[in-house]
């Protein structure tokens, strides 16, 4: 299945885009999903990522859909 | 509790802040203004600007929640929140915070608050631009 | 540190108070200001006016020395201190202090410090004012 | 001798007057000036009161001069 991914901060360093598509195996979830990303892409290990949608932080166990539209953020940094 | 929350590329003038909050039972305001210092970055240069960006629409949402939660245990009569989008320049404001409430210690009480909880959870990240390097600012758990 | 102390009937202009705070350095400007409510006085009338008077000469004296002992422990790089002599509408501010530090922590800090030794030290009396009565206002000991 | 004094706040009610002049005897307190207000004008008894002189708060045993000028200041009430 396909899914939208789109990155803020230092994450868009490291995906080499704002915007991505990943195919990702049916059943993927949430935690999956950073298992996914820190496989692929050179982001430390220990770096904490909230993945948003729907305006809604997800749980880990959270399942993903095809089609969907994900946001992934590393910690955040305003003010 | 009148509530004003927005994040844009244009500043928020002081006296559209003072409108909104003063009240005939408001006695103190506090307003806070974060600003761009010009801290040096790793490789020696001075920071110039600062560059913000958001996941608007959750801004809103956690910001709107950040509120609800702060009016459990602090009593305020109204709140305006602005955050900058973009280049911000050293010596720019990049953040409002005004509060209005009965007494000072209860204004002072809800800024604290506001912020310390604004800082760990509103999707705005900020990168450090110099003349020649810029670098994400990550903040260590 | 920067210093401004003044007492007028005048009141402060933002645009003056930002100008003496900010620097490159100053990442927290915090701001406060006292405004006049509508408080109810003992015969049941609404406050309309508070009427300020003050001995201006140890104003300046006392205001000084606080903010001596405030350097001793807060770690701030500007204060700007403002308050109204003679009357004060309700809705209208009488008191502003400002604070510019490099974290928004000594700012604050420094701010709740000075206030609450401002209350206790410096020689301002107010009176409130209602359509009918006035009468002095006398903190407890 | 006299003393020249001037009055804020709720002690210019007292006195009827911003600014009085008081005829004191030689050699009197800071302390006894408090007295002295405390007896001959309606002063609440536990009403504090500091007496200023030079720009300066009196102690308790300072002894006022002839042709002194003193401030009256009740509790202090700005902002």
């Amino acid at each position: 299945m396909v899914v939208h991914v789109q990155a803020f901060g230092i994450l868009k360093d490291f995906l080499g885009s704002s915007e991505v598509q990943w195919n990702l195996s049916d059943g993927i979830t949430a935690e999956g999903v950073r298992a996914f990303l820190k496989k692929n892409y050179p982001v430390h290990p220990g770096l904490p990522i909230a993945i948003v949608r729907d305006n809604r932080y997800l749980a880990d166990d959270e399942i993903i859909q095809d089609q969907d539209h994900l946001f992934l953020m590393p910690p955040v940094s305003g003010g | 509790m009148k509530v004003h929350i927005s994040i844009s590329e244009a500043p928020a003038s002081y006296n559209e802040i003072m409108d909104f909050l003063k009240s005939d039972h408001a006695g103190a305001i506090a307003l806070f203004e974060g600003v761009v210092r010009s801290d040096v970055l790793d490789n020696g240069e001075s920071v110039t600007h600062l560059f913000y960006e958001a996941h608007v629409p959750m801004v809103h949402a956690e910001t709107s929640l950040l509120v609800e939660q702060m009016r459990q245990h602090c009593d305020v009569y109204a709140i305006f929140f602005h955050h900058l989008l973009g280049n911000v320049a050293v010596g720019q404001t990049s953040i409002w915070l005004g509060i209005a409430a009965q007494h000072r210690k209860e204004a002072f009480e809800a800024q604290t608050w506001f912020l310390n909880q604004f800082k760990q959870r509103v999707p705005i990240w900020k990168k450090e631009l110099g003349d020649q390097t810029q670098q994400w600012v990550v903040p260590h758990e």
